[in-house]
């Protein structure tokens, strides 16, 4: 007897229809590949309501299957949090399964993608309500292999295998630091169910093993520098709509990890643990800026802004710890609710540009700047919903990224009350960073926008792009009307947030109604903050419409169409407009210098000579070089060595095996 | 409730006060800069003429643009507007202040900025493209110093709101803070990168090489580039009233004043302007247009300085709520 | 001891006398198949019998789950050979003659390691399992290529040698058990040496437990001991290397752990745990590293089987309920999962004419059948989800951790490197574009598809009954 | 009783002085007549302990080890010698002095070991054990330092002297009759293998070292 009002059993029926849709496509192949992305919409719409459904009432209902560890099972907890983050993901599979309905069914119908799809979908909701150590890893690690199937999807690209393979290990490696994580909480007895960590407090110098492994661990998987590499790589490599759910969605499982573990499974918190995610963090939000607004790849571009708002979520979550920990429980509750807000923010803009991004690709089937150009004339809906998606990232008014951004300013604002000396410095440090990655996101987007959509196009695809399927445009439509109402009824969400801040710091922000408007955002009390975006964007449309119209009456209205001013060389070729790397030379020269030792050679060919003049830049990938080809270099060398071993003569094998003999009785002789 | 209706009146007086004088102002720049030149100069009315001007003859759209670059003028303006409303000039307290505090403010002028840059590329010209990306290479120094000041200044007053940063500043005894002076210089270098302003960018050329913000706006014509020249004139406007507002507060109306202390505001408010004004045209006549690659080390500077700023209040302040 | 136990031994010893006289392949093979699944049947039957022992034979909780895997693996193993070896015949490598005397010493080897397994009696596992090396022996030359020979001559020389040791150290146990249970019989009886444990004499039995671990580590094919494995697994034929891999190392590890029991049993011994968790861990990491530059698929196969090896006897070194549960279970895991990659790799070299990683390329497009089966094989292997193999390495790292952080992070260390190389050659097999030739194969699915079953049950759930055998056994391991 | 201790000992001294012989002799042939005696000193010292321990199945091993050890193998080796014509390489490894050194250091680990370890077990016990156990690890040093397939065989008979005589000097052991036999095939296999894998067809050589050219996984 199943009653279907307990969330649980609603969240097993999703996992379950995801299950069977990954093992009938799988087993029936091309024939029933059809059904994945239907099952997908219903099952993630059945997980949207019930997360949404316990979330509001604030319930928490657990589970105990007698399978998986022996003595300790599977154990599922579906709380708060859980409930938030299942809302991410879902709706992100939402919006993604939408999408690929409207994928093209005879080509890009692949028994490569559909079975993967469903699974990965099934595994990131089970990773959420996991309330064991086991069903957390198991369902964590199945999810990194789901992803990287997909990510092979199109392996006859050498390039696709390689990021595959380097996803695949980073993830193992996040795999085995959280299998310490876990080991250092479960404790020797083995306590691998939630419930225990939770009661049990840790030792400080053992809690702060495990913060180590848990950061490296999640964080690999969340993309934050420098462990990071990976994510530029494997995103772009997967097909569209599995970008968008890896950058928009996985990630947040990862901070999901993150929070259980740091926020809830730890204990209370010391404020040094603050300082490894705030510095990260900041240093992350800037960092992959400068790589995304130096590169030419649409979807890396978006994979490196993914990375960027993962630090910016770090951030909230080191000042919430920093905060919590020194006893400012309001303050905590505003950063980590800057920080949630993000995680769901960034998911929906960061969806609706992968998408774009996917229409883009769909339609003239190039990812890199130099063949774009000029869509906004082929593909206006695309267009139109791209820019809210790129206004919306790059923080501006009044749309949704900046409601976060605006909460976490104000969290720093609380700065000077630490009573910790590092802290109160640290706080004006990070919000310097976060202001600069603020500037270098609209300058970054500004490029991709201009660059892609507007000016002419650069390549013949370009110009003879057509506009997508009616069904993506509804997946992008849907995204952009959620940044909207994010951006205008913040508030709403907020307090939605606010059973989730109370389970984790004990505190809320100011509920609704409190302010001017029932819509206006209060970050402490009125006196110290206001912004209300609804009252703003009236002004503005009303401002603008009241100016067009009067503008309209008084002047003569005629327009006339005339080439572009040439500046009296007429020359039609769109390779005179500004290219993106032309439009990222003054950023290059301004940070490239420092963060890449960018660096410029001009070949000016001496008058008479025929051949072109040619610009190269050099850039270098520190980070890359030192922590990823290094290794891997020093991998092969040391196995080069070791493989003398192979090729021994059986005397010597002999000697080996003699040597160890008397090694052994050596030592029995000397000791025993 | 008459005083909500009061209010409302008086935030509507400040619309239509920013609205009028924004083009006065940039008159009275050029004009006390070519007095100083010893030429004649245009009349401060000029202003005037050449938005209407501007505003009745046709207006020519390059072929290649789209309608992002019709509505860019349009959305640049109301943004421009709104934030210039926005700010406390001669009352505090008026009907909207609440609206949007000093970050939303920021957050406002750089939508504005990011409209205008994509409205640059729509074309597909070289130019735009040239203005838009050192705007932005620009705006990426000079936004966060902008953001560390207002900053500076909420932590010091203890909020991010302007009429209460006004206020507090109102009601403390004179004094000059180190912090504040390194954010006042910082906030001064910004506006005038944000306005286009000597040493940055020339208003006044139309050298490719140097300028900025006239080859993001170099295809707009008639009634388009009216609202472009305006959005810029009201931003000038804006600036100088946030100056005003946050370091030389006085004379401004505290909140819930009646129409009386209002006058007195208004005069007080315009005197600053004046004041504000004559001295950007002393300055820009005083000192030469830099290399664009100088730029980012002359906003360094701010950026260092508002640093300075922050760094400072944060660590001299003393516990707050 | 009863009837049902002898069966087991029997069945494959009678069938290997009568195999020995049959002619024709395809009669031999099938009566092969038919023999192990008659063994498998006893194995089964031996779960309902009670546990048992005497001066010769012994049934209990420590070797029923590994005779039933036994059974099971020389069944499915068998099944696999029928198939692999027709085509083998038929592209000529082997001789019709070879092939009887190979089903022959198939059954025989079976036989000699269930004798190992239910040895009471330190002698006679001894016997075991040297009998069933020097088989194994003769069946990695059966090819008579020059490297199949080099292979069996050093696998026979290091083989031997170890042979040897392990015979002082089974004379050096008996003396300890000497001065407690008097000369003749008991003294090499194990219950019998592990009820008195407390009177052995200890300093023989440490002497005793050293030239055992080198000798019988020879088998399990720890570093540096390792040499001959490599080369048995890939120059000889590929059931066998399946056997070798799934079985022999099991059961050689199988007579490590017996004697361990037992110095563990005494109390003032000494303790083996630093001493297999260093050479556990030496050969984790020169495998991991080995892994690289492999260029036959067999090899690398036979490296990740040394890898796990040393994983396992990491685990036991270690220790604790955990560890040991967690080492039990591994290996078992281990045994199936390995055979299972062999079973498809056999059939994959066939398909592609080569054992050269490098010319095998694209299968996920040519062979999908085979590609899938060693992609899920390889991934099992590698410790992901939802194999069972994910469930003993989680148990071994996380306790590990929780006890001896260093030690932890060395071992997954070296498990980060192995699955790196894992997939290198996985995806380089599996992706890209195919490589040219590629035959079509009859591949018998079945033996692969159950030991991924059995393995992907175990993931999910483990049977209560199998809980409790390796609990006590892990407590016996001490 | 005293001269049965002496006795098995001055037995189980020979076979000692005999292992350092075949490590000093270099000429194949010379190897294999210093092997054919230490084979019979063990069969002397196993029928002896057969007498002492008056356990007569004994007398098998003892007999297996002259018929076998004795007589049929070297013979056999003998005439593979000629057959492939190695009797007059030298091939040595290691310098003669070297290994003899090497020998010494393990016969006295080898003491060292067995009389730490056996302070509680009857004294004949004892020395019989460490000299086998002396045997065994000069054995393995013949191995490693010869090159040849034959004198390797060899080197792994002399092994075998060593556990055997270990094994009859362990009183009362069961099982060593069957295992000594088992030894025996082993080596007859052994013997039979070189002619089975045909190394010197195939290689023509016996020098193992040669076959080390043909490992797999060279390309």
């Amino acid at each position: 007897m199943v009653d279907f009002a307990d969330p649980l059993i609603r969240m097993a029926l999703v996992i379950g229809l995801l299950g069977s849709a990954t093992a009938v496509t799988a087993l029936l192949g091309r024939r029933a590949l059809v059904i994945a992305y239907p099952v997908c919409i219903v099952a993630s719409t059945i997980a949207v309501v019930t997360d949404l459904s316990v979330l509001l009432a604030n319930t928490s209902s657990t589970a105990h299957l007698p399978i998986g560890l022996p003595t300790i099972g599977l154990r599922f907890r579906l709380d708060a949090l859980s409930a938030l983050f299942g809302l991410v993901v879902n709706l992100g599979v939402f919006a993604a399964a939408l999408y690929g309905l409207g994928l093209d069914r005879q080509s890009e119908l692949s028994p490569r993608v559909e079975p993967f799809f469903a699974a990965f979908a099934a595994t990131m909701n089970v990773v959420l309500i996991a309330d064991d150590a086991f069903a957390f890893l198991f369902s964590w690690e199945l999810m990194s292999v789901t992803s990287w199937a997909l990510v092979l999807a199109n392996h006859e690209d050498a390039e696709a295998r390689r990021a595959s393979h380097v996803y695949l290990v980073m993830a193992s490696i996040g795999t085995m630091a959280l299998l310490f994580a876990f080991g250092g909480l479960a404790g020797p007895a083995g306590a691998y169910d939630f419930a225990t960590m939770r009661a049990t407090t840790f030792p400080p110098a053992l809690a702060g093993l495990v913060l180590v492994a848990v950061l490296v661990g999640t964080g690999s998987k969340a993309g934050i520098m420098p462990l990071h590499a990976w994510l530029p790589l494997a995103h772009p490599a997967a097909p569209s709509h599995v970008s968008a759910l890896m950058s928009g969605v996985m990630t947040k499982v990862a901070i999901y990890g993150l929070i259980r573990i740091v926020f809830d499974l730890i204990g209370a918190p010391i404020w040094w643990w603050s300082l490894p995610l705030i510095i990260l963090g900041a240093a992350t939000a800037v960092g992959a800026l400068l790589y995304a607004v130096l590169d030419e790849d649409l979807k890396r571009v978006l994979a490196y802004s993914t990375v960027e708002n993962i630090g910016i979520i770090y951030v909230g979550l080191g000042l919430a710890i920093a905060f919590k920990a020194t006893g400012l429980d309001s303050a905590a509750a505003v950063a980590l609710t800057a920080a949630l807000l993000h995680v769901i923010y960034h998911s929906w803009y960061k969806s609706l540009l992968f998408l774009g991004a996917g229409a883009v690709l769909h339609a003239t089937g190039r990812r890199d700047f130099a063949g774009l150009g000029g869509l906004i004339h082929r593909m206006p809906k695309t267009a139109a919903l791209f820019l809210v998606g790129a206004l919306a990232i790059s923080a501006l008014p009044p749309l949704n990224g900046f409601v976060s951004e605006w909460l976490l300013f104000q969290s720093i604002l609380a700065g000077p009350q630490f009573s910790e000396p590092v802290l109160r410095f640290m706080t004006p440090v990070v919000g310097g960073l976060l202001a600069l990655s603020a500037a270098l996101a609209a300058a970054c987007f500004v490029r991709v926008y201009g660059i892609v959509f507007l000016g002419r196009p650069r390549s013949p695809e370009a110009a003879a792009a057509r506009e997508v399927p009616r069904l993506q445009y509804a997946a992008m439509m849907m995204l952009a009307a959620l940044c909207v109402a994010g951006g205008l009824f913040g508030a709403l969400v907020i307090a939605a947030l606010a059973p989730v801040t109370e389970q984790l710091v004990g505190a809320r922000l100011p509920g609704l109604g409190t302010g001017p408007t029932p819509l206006s955002l209060i970050a402490f009390d009125l006196a110290r903050s206001t912004y209300d975006a609804p009252t703003i964007a009236v002004f503005v449309a009303f401002s603008a419409t009241a100016t067009a119209l009067l503008v309209h009456w008084v002047s003569n209205r005629r327009t006339r169409r005339a080439p572009a001013w040439d500046c009296g060389f007429p020359d039609p070729s769109p390779m005179t407009q500004y290219s993106a790397s032309s439009f990222s030379q003054p950023l290059r020269r301004v940070y490239g210098t420092t963060a890449f030792s960018a660096s410029e050679e001009v070949d000016m060919p001496t008058p008479g000579e025929t051949r072109p003049a040619r610009l190269t830049v050099v850039q270098v990938d520190h980070i890359w070089n030192a922590l990823y080809e290094l290794p891997a270099i020093w991998l092969i060398a040391v196995s080069r060595r070791a493989n003398v071993l192979q090729f021994l003569t059986i005397r010597r094998y002999l000697v080996l095996m003699f040597g160890a003999l008397i090694a052994f009785l050596i030592l029995k002789a000397v000791w025993l | 409730m008459p005083d909500a209706l009061l209010m409302l009146l008086g935030q509507g007086v400040q619309m239509l006060l920013v609205l009028t004088i924004a083009p006065a102002i940039t008159g009275l720049v050029r004009l006390t800069k070519a007095r100083l030149m010893r030429r004649q100069g245009p009349p401060l009315l000029q202003a005037y003429r050449d938005l209407v001007k501007l505003v009745h003859k046709e207006s020519v759209v390059a072929e290649s643009a789209s309608w992002l670059f019709r509505v860019a003028p349009y959305m640049v303006f109301a943004l421009t507007w709104v934030a210039a409303a926005l700010i406390p000039t001669f009352a505090a307290g008026l009907m909207f202040n609440w609206a949007a505090d000093a970050i939303a403010l920021v957050a406002i002028l750089g939508a504005a900025r990011a409209t205008l840059a994509l409205a640059g590329m729509d074309v597909g010209t070289s130019f735009g493209g040239l203005g838009s990306s050192r705007e932005m290479m620009i705006a990426t120094l000079a936004e966060p110093a902008m953001l560390l000041v207002v900053l500076t200044l909420s932590v010091t007053a203890g909020s991010t709101r302007l009429p209460e940063v006004a206020s507090f500043f109102l009601n403390q005894p004179l004094a000059v803070r180190i912090s504040l002076a390194l954010a006042l210089i910082a906030l001064i270098i910004v506006a005038m990168a944000e306005n286009a302003r000597i040493p940055v960018d020339n208003p006044a050329t139309h050298l490719e090489l140097t300028m900025v913000h006239e080859a993001m706006v170099l295809e707009y014509s008639g009634r388009h580039l009216a609202m472009v020249e305006a959005a810029a004139q009201l931003r000038l406007v804006a600036y100088i009233a946030l100056i005003a507002c946050l370091f030389v507060p006085f004379g401004m109306a505290p909140a819930g004043a009646g129409p009386v202390a209002w006058l007195l505001g208004l005069v007080s408010f315009l005197a600053k302007m004046v004041a504000g004004a004559m001295m950007l045209g002393i300055w820009e006549v005083a000192i030469a247009k830099m290399r664009v690659f100088r730029v980012p080390e002359f906003l360094g500077i701010a950026f260092i300085f508002a640093f300075l700023a922050i760094l400072l209040t944060f660590l001299t302040k003393e516990l707050i709520g | 001891m009863n009837a049902e136990v002898y069966a087991v031994i029997a069945i494959p010893f009678a069938a290997a006398a009568i195999l020995a006289m049959l002619p024709g392949y395809r009669l031999t093979a099938a009566l092969n198949v038919l023999a192990s699944f008659l063994t498998l049947l006893a194995g089964l039957n031996l779960l309902r019998t009670p546990a048992a022992a005497d001066l010769y034979l012994i049934i209990d909780h420590v070797n029923i789950v590994f005779i039933v895997l036994n059974t099971l693996v020389g069944f499915t193993a068998a099944w696999f050979s029928a198939s692999y070896i027709g085509h083998e015949i038929e592209t000529g490598r082997v001789s019709t003659l070879a092939v009887r005397f190979y089903h022959a010493m198939y059954q025989a080897m079976m036989g000699a390691m269930t004798v190992a397994l239910l040895a009471n009696n330190v002698g006679l596992m001894w016997v075991g399992l040297e009998l069933a090396t020097l088989i194994t022996v003769v069946m990695v030359g059966l090819y008579r290529t020059p490297e199949a020979i080099e292979a069996a001559w050093k696998y026979f020389i290091l083989g031997s040698v170890g042979i040897s040791l392990a015979f002082f150290g089974v004379i050096l146990t008996y003396l300890a058990g000497q001065a407690a249970l008097g000369e003749g019989m008991p003294a090499m009886s194990w219950t019998l040496l592990h009820a008195n444990a407390a009177r052995l004499d200890v300093p023989l039995l440490n002497l005793a437990f050293i030239f055992l671990l080198i000798g019988y580590g020879t088998k399990v094919g720890l570093a540096p001991l390792h040499a001959w494995l490599p080369d048995a697994h890939s120059e000889g034929p590929t059931p066998i290397s399946a056997v070798l891999s799934g079985l022999l190392l099991n059961v050689a590890l199988y007579a490590l752990l017996r004697f361990k029991m037992l110095i563990t049993a005494s109390p003032d011994a000494l303790r083996p745990g630093p001493i297999l968790i260093t050479m556990g861990l030496v050969s984790l990491l020169f495998a991991a590293f080995m892994l690289y530059q492999r260029r036959d698929i067999k090899r690398l196969f036979a490296y990740s089987s040394i890898e796990h090896m040393g994983l396992i006897t990491f685990a036991f070194g270690m220790g604790g309920p955990l560890a040991n549960f967690a080492g039990l279970l591994h290996m078992t895991m281990h045994s199936l999962t390995k055979s299972a990659i062999f079973f498809a790799v056999g059939h994959i070299a066939q398909a592609k004419g080569t054992q050269r990683i490098a010319d095998i390329r694209g299968l996920s497009v040519t062979h999908p059948g085979l590609a899938v089966g060693l992609g899920l094989g390889v991934l099992a292997i590698a410790g992901l989800p939802p194999f069972g193999v994910f469930m003993s390495e989680f148990l071994i790292l996380t306790t590990t951790f929780a006890r001896q952080p260093w030690l932890a992070v060395i071992a997954a260390f070296a498990l980060v490197v192995a699955f790196a190389a894992l997939l290198l050659r996985l995806q380089g097999m599996l992706y890209g574009p195919a490589s040219e030739p590629s035959h079509a194969v009859k591949a018998s699915s079945l033996p692969f598809v159950l030991h991924l079953i059995l393995v992907l049950l175990a993931g999910l759930f483990l049977p209560s009954a199998l809980v409790a055998w390796f609990q006590r056994a892990a407590e016996f391991l001490g | 009783m005293t001269h049965t201790y002496d006795i098995s000992h001055f037995l189980a001294g020979l076979m000692l002085v005999s292992s350092f012989a075949l490590i000093y002799q270099d000429r194949i042939l010379a190897v294999l007549q210093t092997f054919a005696i230490q084979a019979i000193v063990l069969s002397v010292a196993v029928a002896w302990e057969a007498w002492v321990q008056d356990r007569p199945h004994l007398f098998i091993t003892a007999g297996l080890a002259l018929g076998l050890k004795g007589l049929v193998i070297p013979y056999a080796l003998r005439r593979m010698i000629f057959r492939l014509g190695v009797h007059r390489d030298v091939e040595q490894v290691v310098g003669v002095g070297f290994a003899m050194l090497c020998g010494l250091g393990l016969t006295a680990l080898s003491l060292i070991l067995v009389l730490k370890s056996t302070a509680s077990a009857p004294s004949i016990a004892r020395e019989g054990l460490a000299i086998a156990l002396a045997v065994i690890l000069l054995g393995i040093l013949v191995m490693i330092t010869r090159r040849n397939a034959v004198t390797q065989i060899i080197g792994f008979m002399s092994i075998e002297n060593g556990l055997i005589l270990g094994a009859t000097g362990a009183r009362g052991m069961p099982l060593v009759v069957e295992i000594s036999v088992a030894f025996s095939v082993l080596i007859a296999l052994f013997v039979f293998a070189v002619f089975v894998f045909r190394i010197r067809e195939r290689f023509d050589t016996v020098d193992v070292e040669a076959l080390d050219e043909v490992r797999g996984d060279r390309r």
